[in-house]
């Protein structure tokens, strides 16, 4: 038992840690960093840089541009990339819908959509939440009716996350209604210029677009986009929501965070001293920072027990991770929150006031407010955190 | 002990009541108010004007309604279950506050009638970016220049400051910039040379300024109560403003309760209501026991607010503070939890109350620092 | 509205804590203020002095001892009771069978039992929890059957308080199985002492004897012992336990307890001070002062609305009054037992060393773990407090 | 990165798992070591002498078998889900650590042998009253006398002192009270005449004295290891002692949650398993969340006690005792809840494993003073 990496992970870990901070352009590293919303391009620029390496799919199939990395190996990417503020590869392309289409898609869909997904040529989107159905994701209501060579889709998705730049989307639709409702449900790819389908921003409370409504008014696919089997699309939506276990608790990111925290409480400026003089604050961030030393090495045991092939047996880490990783995710935006004070509070609109005005306060200050509300989703979404105790209290405590 | 209302008050809180759910109860009213350019609405400004409410607190013999802090809560809760965006803790309670008991019979004379009926809006200008939560804090100068003064600082986060008719300013006289003494007030407008005002938006959807004032010269009449001795009344009408403040949260905790109870009626999922998950019951239990905490606490803050001695003062209302701050801080989570997605966005009321109750939480002072406050004096001031 | 009290409320107090102080016997009140247990001579000598002032039944009628207080004079007899480290009144007594027999007795009953009830001549048990019952009262399984002039009672009562003291138990037992649960229970006296009544001491986590199991085999008591009407008992059960909210919170105690936890702080040596001088301490101390300060403002408001009569509709204060007060109660004994420190850890056994040994360490660190292991029954008791979310999700948020 | 163990260490943790559960399966087994007049099992001692575990951490030269830290988590784990009443923490960790490192080829070779084979066990006399949780603070002292040294002062609740064979006291040689220089450790027969020893059960069904040192004197070669320097070893063997109590609390709630659970399954009311209701059902899920935290603070607290920076190896052993203890004390006050009354009674184990969580919580040092060490640090020491 040994918390230390072998120098070969060590030399892994320099490797990337070097070209991360390098290679993608530093402001889009900020903008990560200080929690504020990417544009399109800053996503494509830098999937694009991570991909030219290798790094964009490190966990698909090698033949489609993956890497043959050991769980210790992918723990050190995700930890490296979150920790130099790298955006991650567009999850829906690279952890959802790439994977899904590797391994149950048809050849002719492999050749046309991996490596389009793989460098971001494609943008995808993903169409499973709807209006009503929350967290019981398998109430699904949107359906597709085959019509000769075409699915005819009608319904309504929502919450779906940067659907405003999608170029495609892999929906779950309902094909069987007079089955159990998780056995009617089928894994189908639009695109997204399709006529019938409309997207409405949501706009959340911080301010921001990052979600929408996606409409399908009589939308008309070909049959040949359903993936894999009629019907068997739950199947793959357990596979895919499954499939990355390792970053679910984006550690590296809050990590990063608190050291930022950290570094501007000792700058912002309280009274006789700095934000960090005071006790009651420290013992809050120190308090997240032993936190989440222990989830940690909570996800390094996960890592390791995959390498050891004991991981079989299901386990409740996923819904431990996402519990304490959210909890503390929440309470680094709190902190910096904490250490903005007054200047927490300035919501200047850009637009009206002209964008050449300096910011009211400290710089990044007025990025605290809205990452704060912002946060409040990660214990909401992915399944929320009571969805996740119920888990474990009856998959794995039998209650 | 008495914690009846009078009929008196009763009937203001009916009245009050009434008027914010004419003018607030469409959230969508809300949001026009908001595009106005002065960020809130004039015509229930004028609304607030007509009721009495503009010269509640003030002495009758200035033009006011002799109202106490009862009174002010009172209002506040309805303001807080209305979010209202109107200044008036800026212009009532913090400006006013200050012009009635530092002003002299002049200036209470011309200012108050117009501030009661409507026509002027006062901000207090106050907080230095290096004060943080430290009143006395005030780096800002005021120098004798001729017969008169010239202020030069900088003043931030001014609540409703870009729209306000006059600004009251706290200078340095004398001393240090952490002195407590040699703290002065200014009365001035806005439109004095030297005096730049940056307004903009606040997160929870009110307003506030920057304001600079770069070799702004005052005549001697601009000074406002005691040279050098405007600290103890600048705690004082803070320490009003953080009684409101607690009533304001209270109102704003039991509509999002409300809210947060009547979602959990509505929605279903799994194929029943979603209230019928104990685990959220429990949560929406604790949620009524947070508020009739709070509207303790907002109790005693309005009642210790009169309390004579200043230090005992401080501490109860930092100790009302603290836990309103609390209780407010995880109700307003707690409310997003329940609500899920839904709480999340800019269309819907819920998440406009989590933000207003996250902002009113660290409004002059957040809960670290109050709790400091108690734990500095050694607990609880004694029960009289 | 106006927390101070009128002058002649000052004058009712002032009067009551003067004669707490100087006329309970000191050492009683310093084992109440310390957390020890009472013997059972400890609590008759302090209700005889009450009553010989009319103060151990003040909510009793007026012709049988009571008092005719408003409701603030109530609540400042209890708040300086408390206050005064005074042993309540047995409540078996004082606020459970003698108010039911009061009101719900026949003549003869009252005569019989009224009077030695309030001097503590008669001590009572309260026979209501079973074995297997536990917060699903109504669920009990003691029988009355009826035979001739008389009942015979078999079963078993658990956590009967104080059992190994009493003279008389009153009982509730089922007398009609046939019926919907509630409605087949009888209120039911027996003498202690009547063959068949077998009572086993339960020794708690802090070593103490406060509970006891009571069985009953073919007890014969006469009928004459039923109080009030056959298969009424649940609403005598539900008058009773409904009878006292103020006090519930036991804020005058924890006022006290709070105050004697500060002044220990102040003088137990820690390092280059005192406790008092760790902020944690006193951050924690303030935050439990602050709460009791939020509840009892909440308990006076409950006495002021029962003053203006407006009180009829259930109101939840009782729940809240249960889950608050007793979180902070348990705060309480948490902080002593901070206070202690390493001295917490002692538990010399007296007997086996001599009793002439002085304490271990300060004189009142030994009872500060016992008390803080037996306070965690303060949220199980009379309704745990997930009985009281329960009663506030269902009965006042219609949940 | 490697959290697996080795094969010798999961056969080692196999066979102590199933010594502690022939030894402490019965729980009435448990009731009858506490009878025994030393407040334990010299039969259980015996055992684990056979089994290697007395000689566990120390070098195969002196007669150990050069296990390290892992090894002892392995053990205090197990000794956790037993409740394990006997001196291993007092003898082995505690005193065995100090002799070890600071004892003489000759002290070595006279005692480990000794201890491994179970005949003789150790104490570490160092707590005082005044000191609280700092190790620094030591009044006691040792003055030359002669060739030899004199002792005066006392110990406090010197955890199995009253059945120690010998006690390691610490005292000071040179400085003032709290200096850190001047503490130096000495190896004592409690039957040396001037010493005093008061045993006593404990909260948690163990035992420990109070020491008095009355003009105790010593021959020169009582001294163990540096005179004067002793600190630095004392805080690293407690240290090794914070880890071994991280594991040991980790046992306890991992048998106190399995517990719940059990009864949660088994207790009905109102009709139905009280395991049925979601609000319980979602508090023994976060039982399950604070003992995996728990367990990765126990590796973490295993790894980072061999670290050789001692101020860094201090912070982490620091951070992980303050949140194990807030975890144990959560889990404990949960778990008594859950069960409600069966868990406040003597006779059932749940109850014990509480308090003996409770104890633990607040040895050597409880949440707020380690809170506290890592505050002052700034943070966790940053990853090698």
């Amino acid at each position: 038992m040994d918390l230390r990496y072998t120098p070969d992970e060590i030399a892994f870990r320099d490797d990337l840690r070097k070209f991360f901070r390098s290679e993608i352009p530093l402001p889009i590293r900020r903008k990560v960093s200080e929690g504020r919303a990417l544009a399109r391009e800053d996503y494509v620029t830098s999937q694009r840089i991570l991909h030219a390496r290798g790094l964009a799919t490190p966990n698909w199939p090698v033949a489609w541009g993956g890497q043959d990395w050991t769980p210790v190996q992918r723990y050190i990417y995700v930890e490296e990339l979150q920790a130099a503020a790298v955006p991650q590869p567009l999850g829906f392309n690279v952890n959802m819908v790439g994977p899904v289409i590797a391994t149950f898609g048809s050849e002719a869909q492999k050749q046309r959509f991996l490596p389009a997904t793989a460098n971001l040529d494609i943008w995808w989107a993903q169409g499973f939440s709807e209006p009503g159905a929350g967290s019981d994701l398998a109430s699904l209501k949107t359906t597709a009716k085959r019509d000769g060579d075409d699915f005819i889709l009608n319904g309504q998705k929502t919450w779906t996350t940067l659907g405003q730049y999608a170029d495609w989307i892999f929906c779950l639709v309902r094909t069987d209604a007079t089955v159990r409702k998780q056995q009617g449900i089928s894994f189908i790819l639009a695109d997204m210029k399709t006529p019938g389908i409309s997207v409405r921003p949501i706009i959340t409370i911080d301010g921001g677009h990052e979600v929408n409504e996606v409409f399908f008014d009589d939308v008309r696919v070909p049959a040949e986009n359903l993936v894999g089997e009629l019907n068997k699309g739950w199947d793959y939506a357990k596979f895919l929501l499954s499939n990355e276990r390792i970053g679910i608790a984006r550690i590296g990111m809050t990590k990063e965070r608190l050291a930022r925290v950290k570094r501007l409480a000792q700058e912002t400026p309280a009274g006789e001293g700095m934000v960090w003089d005071d006790p009651d604050f420290r013992r809050r961030l120190a308090w997240s920072e032993i936190e989440l030393k222990a989830l940690e090495i909570t996800q390094m045991r996960v890592v390791a027990a995959q390498r050891s092939k004991a991981s079989d047996k299901p386990d409740p880490s996923s819904s431990i991770l996402k519990i304490k990783g959210s909890e503390i995710q929440q309470q680094s935006t709190q902190l910096l929150m904490d250490v903005a004070g007054p200047y927490a509070m300035p919501r200047p609109d850009r637009e009206e006031e002209g964008l050449n005005l300096p910011s009211v306060g400290p710089d990044w200050a007025d990025a605290a407010a809205p990452l704060f509300f912002n946060y409040r989703k990660v214990s909401i979404y992915g399944g929320s955190n009571e969805i996740q105790r119920n888990i474990i209290a009856k998959a794995f405590l039998g209650l | 002990m008495d914690f009846d209302l009078t009929d008196e008050q009763r009937m203001l809180a009916d009245s009050i009541g009434r008027l914010v759910t004419d003018s607030y109860g469409d959230f969508e009213q809300r949001k026009a108010y908001r595009a106005d350019p002065r960020g809130w609405s004039p015509a229930n400004w004028s609304g607030y004007a007509e009721m009495g409410l503009l010269g509640l607190p003030f002495a009758e013999e200035d033009g006011g309604f002799g109202g106490g802090p009862v009174e002010t809560m009172l209002v506040f809760e309805a303001f807080g279950r209305g979010l209202v965006v109107e200044p008036y803790l800026a212009t009532v309670v913090l400006g006013g506050g200050l012009l009635k008991r530092a002003g002299t019979a002049a200036q209470r004379a011309t200012l108050i009638p117009e501030i009661a009926g409507g026509g002027l809006t006062l901000a207090f200008a106050h907080q230095e970016r290096q004060a943080r939560h430290d009143l006395h804090d005030v780096a800002t100068t005021a120098r004798p220049d001729g017969t008169g003064w010239r202020l030069d600082g900088a003043k931030g986060v001014v609540l409703h400051g870009d729209t306000a008719g006059r600004l009251i300013v706290s200078a340095r006289t004398a001393g240090a910039r952490r002195d407590r003494e040699g703290i002065s007030l200014f009365l001035l407008d806005p439109a004095t040379h030297g005096v730049t005002r940056r307004g903009y938006a606040t997160q929870d959807g009110l307003r506030a300024a920057e304001v600079v004032l770069d070799g702004v010269l005052l005549p001697a009449d601009a000074l406002l109560g005691p040279e050098g001795g405007a600290l103890p009344l600048i705690e004082w009408v803070v320490d009003e403003a953080q009684a409101a403040i607690c009533a304001e949260a209270l109102g704003a905790m039991e509509v999002l309760r409300d809210l947060t109870v009547d979602y959990l009626k509505q929605r279903t999922q799994f194929g029943q209501a979603i209230g019928n998950f104990q685990a959220l019951q429990h949560r929406a239990a604790d949620m009524l026991v947070a508020t009739e905490q709070a509207r303790s606490m907002a109790m005693y803050a309005a009642m210790m607010v009169q309390e004579s001695d200043a230090s005992a003062r401080r501490v109860a209302l930092s100790a009302a503070k603290a836990l309103v701050a609390r209780l407010a801080d995880q109700l307003g989570k707690d409310a997003v939890q329940l609500h899920g997605g839904i709480a999340m966005t800019e269309e819907y009321k819920a998440g406009h109350y989590f933000k207003r109750l996250a902002i009113l939480a660290g409004l002059f002072g957040d809960m670290d620092h109050h709790l400091r406050v108690v734990v500095a004096a050694g607990g609880l001031p004694e029960a009289a």
